[in-house]
């Protein structure tokens, strides 16, 4: 029984694909849409998609946030080393949910007299003369869409070393990203130390 | 490796061949049958009927069934979660899991049995003619010894064949499934 | 008149052979329609699942509409088919895989629904059971995961009870085959030769499968309606559901069974194989199905009408007189009255008799399963709280998009295996007594040919 | 694929192809150095003031740290600053007690809202052209000074016209002081509800020129002739937590409710009784009740005093009402009446109170009276349970208190507004049907305004006449408020207010409370935008303006005003214990204002009127019955109030109470009616008076007299923010600017109307169904 | 109780009793839900269509004919059920029940079946059918406490969770147990008189637990078995004074 080989199903996929978007753009969406952006456009634009752009929603997806680089080559260590303490400039980490970071004026506390012939003191420096603060970027953020609410002080008062999540910082200069914070590294945390594992207790 | 088989137009003479290969001495498992259909009606056909498929698949579905009961205790127990004022390892909805997954188990054991016990897949060249699509069953012999050689093809060859063939069997891989003719 | 061996080969060989205009105008036809339906899915998870018609409180539309009526319709094949196989009925050689074939496509189709229907569906891989960090796992007490499990058991229960039998159907392409196919058809076949071994392992599995899988069939269907009645939603908290959904998915499994059938005949020339006696003996399953169906819509209204719940007599109201009504009382005519009499009039049960009666059945059935989940959904509890629901082109499109699917994967897999299976059907013939003495004969005869080309 | 959605889809690929390259767009914009000291995470809780409606509730508000973009130095930048993010009571409060209502709760969304105005606007296009261009507040102020300079050197100064919505307070004194030493005369407060009728009538027979202050949490019967006291009326929120009180806040005793209303109203449908007079017979049936208590003996007609004796006839019986004519003229069963009366004199303390419609009819001063009188039979004025009047603080210095221009209040702010803006065009003939017999209308003749400021007044929407019309002949208009509505459109010039929560708020609420109270608030947040508080600005003016002007307003800065002001109050007796200004002043910022202890005796000082009553008015309807078969009821919305808080989309989409409509008006008909007209729920409807026609979805209510249809005041909007404009009718735009008789005030529900269907209409309704399920618990 | 039932038992039962002789209908409690709770205003197109976000309402029923009307308002929420249909239906976990008698609602964890919603005999669930977003700068007003749901995420009233932590946490801060009345829910919060008041039913002296007492408590849909954590109490008739 022969069977023919011929070239004919080429036609096919084109022909889907032709006729795919024939119907798509024939579809009654155009109408539907549009309602629906003059809805948008007049009541409010309260519609968006989830993400800005389709790499924006896999990068989300795969939980990957960009890496921080900071505008003054900060360094933990030298001031960490020179007898400082964390709450020095993070202030309200033993009294409120966010650590805190110091703006222009408290670094200048110091550093009007301290090492202020530095380069990057004189970046800071014209940071304050320009009225700016110092665009420092998060290092430490949770995606809006993982609802977490940590809340520091809590953790600080339970005795939780800040070491613990932020890593050695006396070795760190800028601060980078040393431990992983999934929920997995939360979860066992609170495992060991007895503490909620209620979901509301971080998600809501 | 050399075999050699006939083509019988009907079971009937097929049955006649792997008698008489039989009565030549040649002990049933190393004739080879092959058909088109199964000839369940035939001697020939209805070799190695005996299986323990169906206690294999009881066995896999206790397997599906334990995993699955497992899955869903261990589970609930390894983050407990409450909800909706239910038992934290809920017998009543596990018995659900635990139920699929005893089919599912069985089922998967009787594929694997049934894979493993009919020696499938296995793409390498084996004894085989493509006659049989026609109808034809295949009787032969793989490996005959030399010195009976002869009389099988003569067996084979007056129990009514269309043809007696020796063919030569390449150990590989492919899809060249037929032997090529020797 | 009866066929040869050879014969069957070649009329159901043909259909992979020799490809006519017609099935590429019918592959870009059907594909164009996929393709929007993937279109506009693209669009709804871009832009949220507000581009459907759902709204609070019918959170539940068109999709899961869908995802009943398909994972109803699957139940045309495997389940009848192996009843068949295990009442080793003998009618059933031809009819078999055309009706397993539905079960894998509908399956698949309705399993779609519900990741097609979720808020986020780039999530849906969290019904899985994994292990992660989080070390939380899908919650086994949702009737959703027992979906997921339900689901995939029969999916590949049915997968394998589907390629089980083409597996020799295959082998004997491969021998007709050249080329290309030859090698394709050569891997598929997995090496099968069809020694008595091969063929009596494969009865038995085939025989044990056929046991396990009727109760999977009839354990997904149910597992389907507790979707429904594990909620304490008006009308759908009700023990008959299991049951009811089976018999409705068996119903509508038949009449899209015969309705392939019918398509398969006349469209691939089967007239010899699907047979009348074929749309006869399964128009008399159907006709007992549309009166076990009826049985069920009374004995739900029933006992709702007699218990007199307020709230589900909101519901119960709204389906009779109603907003409702309309579509309800379309079910019962297309669902009762047109197959009933079609069907127990033996003059009018004829190929043609059946098939309008399917198509009947069909669309009742999924008004059937609409009108379970909306008016009970639009109309619960709290008057307050009582809302519509109107598809959108998102929706509309979409449920387009899996009719044309599974025509067109129908089209594509008759393309590709033998849609009636070969063996079995001359098995069939074998068995048949007087005819086994014709086919020697005429094997003689080509045996004769035969030798004489192999001399030369 | 349309191309709008190509280009949108590159747009998206484009602007993710940058986002790849440079992060986050948000943290590219430069940072600016925190103006304040904040915790971030860690909310504070600041005093401030609802100046959402009269009732002048005190409130607080959550104040966290967060990232604003904000403009500073001509640079778009990220600032860290406070942002309030909830409007909650002050507890302290004597008005608000902890509790506000919605209104309330949605001032947030006046601070952020996205269409206010951010920055001095000088008219580029045709007036209400809306087309304006952005100005520094240095040429703004410049050039509306250089106006006043040229008003001044023409000797013009009185043709300056100021319209506001009412204020109290140092606002009000601020704007006062401005004006008569400038030479013009008073501002012109304009609201729509003002319930100046009620003021006047309370001076009349109590000789306290106020609204009064509802007793309610010791009352064990109330009786409400239309007031809509749980909704919108008078000062909703402690009414409401005195309704509360009176309800389940004693064990074992619960007063009971009757209303008296066309249609059920949100404070209506709480009542335990709901009874239907004709429009404009609530003064009747309140003299029936009166009639019978008297007749029956319960009480003396004596000790009604001098409200009784407004009334002719009182001691003698009102012989002319007894029941069974009023039941003639009201529609109310003569055993209703009876029973009424008997259960009210019977279940002391009871209280009857007026508002709203009733009052708004051109008889409105005569039925306020007549439940004056009734409530003073009933020996509830001025007693626990019934109807008190909230002492008013005793200012000393520069500042001349409230009090003192307390009578203003009672001054119809319809007949300020057509005397002084709307009669010099000749609005007034033909347009007026009842001439205002015992007002008393600015001494001078006016004269047609060459210049006109605007502060939150809203005329154009919310008076009948052709405001637009008027507008376009006055040459030169500059508004204060934060946004564009139908009136400051019209304006050459827009100095933008503050938000409230940005500014200094000062109030003196004129009910609500037994205590004397000042409500005074600093800034709860600093300023988002390139604004200044209007008094700021006027203060800035006035500098300029130099002469009396500014010799008369000696302060830099409104804050210092206030301070002078009120700063004396440390001697009083009062909650707040100080034994120094500062302190005081420190106090007083911390807890949000200053009031007088418990017990404080109310201020006895009354003003003696001369008045005579006359005969009872049969009111008047625009226009017969035959023709316009419909009482046509305007009302506050409970949301959106009289439009001026259309623009809050927390408002827009929150259900009206009692229909659940969402984003649009309607028109309430009794089903009954709307069976018989062939209008179905959702039917788009067309309204039609003498004056004009709208169209609005009928809304099927079994709340609402068969012959009455009414509708909520608040939308239609042609010209305010995104959010309100083209949406919904303005019912205000089709009444007959009849008036109450008496005072001159718009009568707003004496209008008549006839209804057609003429379509599909569109509701936007959370709640489906009007009954309740039989299953529902009872 | 069924000694099967193993919610945790914990000192909390967080619970809300609902006056509707005192509820006037006001809303205020509807805006004051929104304002603290960041849900976002959909629109007019949207609200047409019932995708209105209210996680606090106000039920409004008439009863009787003109001119014998009466009107019912009932505030109607999350009730917080002890046997929550909507937890076990969840295939995720999303909805769930947490260690001090409130259903959770985990949004991260949530992929959108909407099966909760549907269980929910209340309808007290809402659906984010579209990503929400606030015209600058009306995004300055969230509440940074709250977490602003995306699309295609279930949510619905938490009793105010945040507070309810804040509460918890600076309790603990300050080393003693929390109170009755350190928790106020916003709507309660706000609510002018006082129909709503919120506490731990298993503090025998709070003021929940002793409304709870009163012979008019009843639960919404009580019979379906979900052992609601707001109890109403019914709305009475005038009796002339006297003592039910």
């Amino acid at each position: 029984m022969p069977f023919s080989s011929q070239r004919k199903w080429i036609v096919a996929p084109l022909g889907v694909g032709a006729l795919g978007l024939l119907i798509y753009a024939g579809s009654p969406q155009s109408g539907a849409q549009r309602t629906g952006e003059d809805a948008r456009a007049q009541v409010s634009p309260v519609f968006t998609p989830a993400h800005r752009g389709v790499l924006d929603a896999i990068r989300d997806f795969f939980n990957r946030q960009p890496v921080p680089v900071q505008p003054i080559a900060f360094t933990h260590k030298v001031h960490l080393a020179n007898g400082m303490q964390c709450t020095d400039c993070h202030t309200t980490v033993e009294t409120g949910p966010v650590a805190g970071i110091p703006s222009v004026e408290l670094c200048m506390t110091c550093h009007q007299t301290i090492a202020a012939d530095k380069l990057e003191i004189k970046k800071i420096a014209a940071y304050q003369a320009r009225g700016e603060d110092i665009p420092w970027q998060r290092v430490y953020a949770y995606s809006p869409t993982v609802h977490v609410k940590f809340n520091h002080a809590p953790h600080i008062r339970a005795g939780v070393d800040c070491a613990h999540c932020h890593g050695n910082m006396t070795q760190q200069t800028v601060a980078v990203r040393a431990v992983d914070l999934n929920m997995g590294y939360c979860v066992s945390c609170h495992r060991q130390k007895k503490a909620s594992l209620d979901c509301i207790t971080c998600h809501f | 490796m050399k075999a050699v088989y006939g083509l019988y137009s009907d079971p009937e003479r097929a049955q006649r061949a792997a008698d008489s290969l039989r009565a030549a001495g040649i002990p049933d498992r190393d004739i080879t049958v092959i058909s088109g259909e199964p000839l369940e009606e035939f001697e020939f056909g209805r070799r190695d009927h005996r299986t323990p498929m169906p206690w294999l698949a009881a066995l896999g579905g206790v397997l599906g069934g334990g995993s699955g009961y497992l899955l869903s205790s261990l589970t609930q127990r390894a983050y407990p979660i409450p909800t909706g004022g239910m038992p934290i390892v809920a017998q009543w909805t596990n018995g659900i899991v635990t139920y699929e997954l005893t089919m599912l188990g069985a089922i998967l054991m009787t594929l694997v049995t049934l894979l493993i016990t009919a020696g499938i897949p296995d793409w390498r060249a084996q004894l085989y003619d493509p006659a049989v699509s026609d109808g034809y069953i295949l009787i032969g012999v793989i490996n005959p010894p030399d010195d009976s050689r002869i009389e099988i093809e003569r067996r084979l060859r007056e129990s009514g064949t269309a043809a007696v063939k020796e063919v030569v069997l390449r150990r590989r891989f492919g899809s060249k499934l037929q032997g090529a003719t020797g | 008149m009866e066929k040869s061996p050879n014969q069957i080969t070649e009329d159901l060989l043909r259909p992979l052979s020799r490809t006519s205009t017609k099935f590429y105008v019918a592959v870009a036809l059907l594909g164009a329609v996929v393709v929007a339906a993937f279109a506009a899915f693209g669009y709804q998870a871009y832009s949220g699942i507000g581009v459907s018609g759902l709204r609070r409180p019918v959170f539940w539309g068109f999709y899961i509409t869908n995802f009943v009526f398909w994972i109803g319709i699957s139940h045309a094949g495997t389940l009848i088919s192996a009843i068949l196989r295990l009442a080793n009925a003998t009618w059933r050689r031809p009819v078999t895989r055309c009706a397993e074939v539905i079960t894998v496509f509908a399956l698949s189709i309705g399993a779609m629904f519900p990741i097609i229907h979720l808020g986020r569906p780039w999530l849906a891989f969290w019904l899985i059971p994994y292990a992660s960090e989080r070390q939380i796992w899908p919650n086994f007490r949702s009737p959703l995961v027992w979906d997921f499990f339900a689901i995939n058991t029969y999916l590949i229960g049915s997968v394998a009870f589907l390629t089980l039998p083409i597996i020799p159907d295959w082998a004997l392409v491969r021998d007709k085959a050249s080329g290309w196919r030859k090698r394709v058809y050569g891997i598929l076949s997995l090496g099968w030769r069809g020694t008595p071994k091969q063929w009596s392992r494969l009865e038995t599995a085939m025989h044990i499968m056929a046991i396990a899988i009727i109760p999977v069939a009839v354990s997904v269907h149910t597992i389907v309606s507790w979707d429904f009645a594990m909620a304490p939603v008006p009308m759908w908290h009700s023990t008959i559901f299991g049951p009811y959904f089976v018999a409705g998915a068996i119903f509508s499994g038949i009449a899209a069974l015969i309705i392939a059938m019918a398509c398969l005949r006349k469209f691939l020339h089967l007239e010899d194989y699907l047979k009348p006696v074929h749309f006869d003996n399964l128009g008399k399953l159907l006709l007992m199905m549309s009166l076990l169906w009826f049985y069920f819509v009374f004995a739900e209204r029933l006992t709702v009408w007699y218990g007199n719940d307020p709230s589900e007599m909101a519901v119960f109201w709204t389906t009779q007189q109603g907003a409702y009504a309309p579509l309800f009382w379309t079910m019962v005519f297309c669902n009762f009255l047109l197959p009933f009499p079609i069907l127990a009039i033996k003059r009018l049960r004829t190929i043609t008799g059946t098939v309008i009666a399917s198509i009947g059945v069909v669309a009742g059935m999924w008004l059937e399963r609409f009108l379970i989940i909306v008016p009970s959904l639009s109309h619960k509890y709290m008057p307050y709280n009582w809302g519509t629901y109107r598809p959108t082109w998102v929706e509309i499109t979409i449920m387009a998009g899996t009719f044309a699917g599974m025509a067109l994967l129908y089209v594509l897999f008759s393309k590709a295996v033998p849609i009636i299976s070969i063996w079995e059907l001359k098995l069939g013939l074998q068995k048949k007594s007087g005819v086994r003495s014709q086919e020697t004969r005429e094997r003689r005869e080509l045996t004769a040919g035969l030798e004489q080309k192999l001399e030369t | 694929m349309q191309r709008r959605d190509f280009i949108k889809l590159s747009a998206i690929t484009g602007a993710t192809a940058a986002l790849d390259g440079c992060g986050q767009p948000d943290v590219q914009l430069i940072r600016f150095i925190p103006e304040e000291e904040l915790t971030p995470g860690v909310a504070t809780w600041k005093p401030s003031i609802c100046t959402l409606c009269p009732a002048g509730c005190g409130t607080l508000v959550k104040v966290m740290e967060g990232d604003a973009e904000v403009i500073r130095n001509g640079k778009l930048g990220l600032m860290k600053m406070g942002l309030a993010n909830k409007v909650e009571g002050n507890p302290k409060h004597p008005v608000s007690q902890g509790k506000l209502c919605p209104r309330g709760q949605a001032m947030l969304q006046v601070t952020y809202h996205p269409d206010r105005i951010k920055h001095p606007l000088k008219r580029t296009g045709p007036r209400g052209s809306g087309q304006f261009q952005e100005i520094s507040w240095d040429e703004a102020i410049k050039e509306l000074v250089a106006k006043l300079q040229e008003l001044q050197a023409a000797k013009q100064q009185a043709s300056l016209a100021f319209l506001t919505k009412p204020l109290r307070g140092q606002g009000r004194e601020l704007i006062e002081r401005f004006l008569g030493a400038y030479g013009a005369p008073p501002p012109v407060m304009f609201e729509l509800f003002d319930e100046s009728v009620l003021r006047r009538a309370n001076a009349l027979s109590f000789g306290r020129p106020q609204l009064p202050t509802l007793d309610l949490a010791r009352s064990n019967y109330v009786l409400s002739f239309g007031a809509d006291f749980l909704g919108t009326w008078n000062s909703p929120v402690a009414q409401s937590i005195a309704y509360g009180q009176m309800r389940q806040g004693r064990p074992g005793q619960r007063g009971k409710f009757v209303m008296v209303e066309p249609r059920l109203s949100q404070t209506g449908a709480n009542a335990d009784e709901w009874i239907y007079a004709r429009p404009a017979t609530e003064g009747a049936l309140a003299l029936g009740l009166a009639h019978v208590i008297i007749r029956e003996k319960l009480r003396r007609p004596e000790g009604a005093g001098r409200a009784g004796d407004l009334i002719p006839g009182w001691l003698e019986g009102r012989e002319e009402f007894p029941p069974e004519k009023i039941e003639m003229q009201t529609g109310v069963p003569t055993a209703t009446i009876v029973r009424l009366a008997r259960e009210m004199a019977t279940h002391p303390p009871a209280v009857a109170v007026a508002g709203d419609a009733p009052l708004a009819q051109t008889n409105g001063l005569r039925t306020a009276l007549a439940v004056n009188a009734l409530n003073a039979l009933l020996g509830s004025v001025e007693q626990p349970g019934g109807i008190l009047f909230t002492p008013l603080p005793k200012l000393d210095g520069t500042a001349s208190g409230h009090e003192n221009s307390g009578l203003e209040g009672a001054y119809p702010a319809f007949s300020r507004l057509a005397s002084r803006i709307l009669e010099p065009y000749g609005m007034s003939s033909g347009v007026f049907s009842g001439s205002p017999r015992n007002a008393q209308p600015p001494k001078a003749k006016p004269q047609p305004l060459k210049a006109l400021f605007l502060y939150e007044a809203n005329p154009a929407l919310l008076t009948p006449a052709d405001v637009p019309e008027i507008l376009s002949k006055v040459p030169f208009i500059a508004s204060f408020g934060s946004f564009v509505d139908e009136t400051s459109v019209h304006a050459d010039l827009i100095l933008p207010d503050h938000s409230p929560l940005e500014s200094w708020l000062d109030d003196i609420p004129e009910s609500g409370t037994r205590l004397a109270v000042v409500s005074l608030a600093a800034p709860a947040v600093r300023p988002l935008h390139n604004t200044r508080a209007m008094p700021d600005t006027l203060l800035e003016i006035a500098h300029q303006l130099g002469q009396e002007v500014s010799k008369a307003l000696p302060w830099k800065t409104y804050e210092e005003m206030l301070k002078e002001a009120y700063g004396g109050l440390w001697k009083q007796t009062s909650s707040i214990e100080a034994t120094k200004a500062d302190e005081f002043w420190a106090q007083i910022r911390e807890q949000g204002g200053w009031w007088s202890s418990e017990g404080l005796a109310p201020s006895t000082r009354a003003l003696k009127l001369e008045y005579s009553f006359g005969s009872l008015l049969k009111a008047e309807f625009y226009e017969e019955e035959h023709n316009f078969p419909f009482h046509f009821l305007p009302y506050p919305s409970q949301l959106l109030y009289d439009g001026s808080l259309a623009h809050l989309p927390w408002l827009q989409e929150a259900p009206d109470p009692l229909s659940t409509a969402m984003w649009g008006t309607w028109l309430e008909i009794n089903p009954q009616t709307a069976a018989r007209m062939g209008i179905a729920q959702g039917d788009l409807v067309e309204v039609t008076s003498a004056d004009g026609k709208l169209q609005a979805p009928a809304l099927l209510s079994p709340g609402i007299a068969p012959d009455v249809v009414a509708m909520p005041v608040g939308q239609g909007h042609n010209q305010y923010t995104r959010y309100a404009t083209s949406r919904g009718a303005n019912p205000v735009k089709i009444l007959h600017p009849l008036v109450e008789h008496e005072t001159g005030s718009l009568a707003w529900a004496a209008t008549r109307v006839k209804i057609s269907k003429i379509g599909e209409g569109k509701l936007a309704l959370f709640g489906a169904e009007l009954r309740e399920h039989p299953q529902e618990h009872r | 109780m069924d000694p099967k039932i193993q919610n945790p038992k914990s000192k909390m039962q967080w619970a809300m009793v609902v006056d509707l002789d005192r509820c006037t209908g006001c809303e205020a409690c509807v805006v004051a839900c929104h304002a603290e709770n960041n849900i976002p205003t959909v629109g007019e197109e949207q609200a047409t269509i019932g995708r209105a976000m209210h996680w606090m309402r106000v039920e409004r029923y008439y009863e009787g004919e003109f001119p014998d009307v009466r009107v019912k308002f009932q505030p109607v929420f999350c009730q917080q059920c002890d046997a929550a249909p909507c937890e076990p239906v969840c295939p995720t976990y999303a909805s769930y029940h947490t260690t001090e008698g409130l259903n959770g609602q985990v949004y991260n964890r949530c992929i959108g079946t909407r099966y909760c919603a549907n269980a929910c005999p209340y309808n007290v669930r809402f659906f984010n059918f579209y990503n929400p977003v606030w015209e600058k700068p009306l995004h300055l007003q969230l509440n940074p406490d709250v977490s602003v749901r995306e699309v295609g995420v279930m949510e619905k009233c938490t009793f105010c969770v945040q507070r309810i932590k804040a509460a918890e946490i600076a309790a603990k801060a300050e080393k003693r147990e929390l109170k009755d009345g350190d928790v106020q829910p916003a709507c309660a919060q706000s609510c002018p008189p006082k129909a709503l008041v919120f506490g731990d039913l298993n503090d025998p002296k709070s003021e929940v637990s002793r409304l709870a007492g009163s012979n008019r408590a009843t639960r919404l849909l009580e019979e379906l078995g979900t052992k609601p954590s707001v109890i109403y109490l019914r709305r009475e008739s005038w009796n002339d004074g006297k003592e039910s």
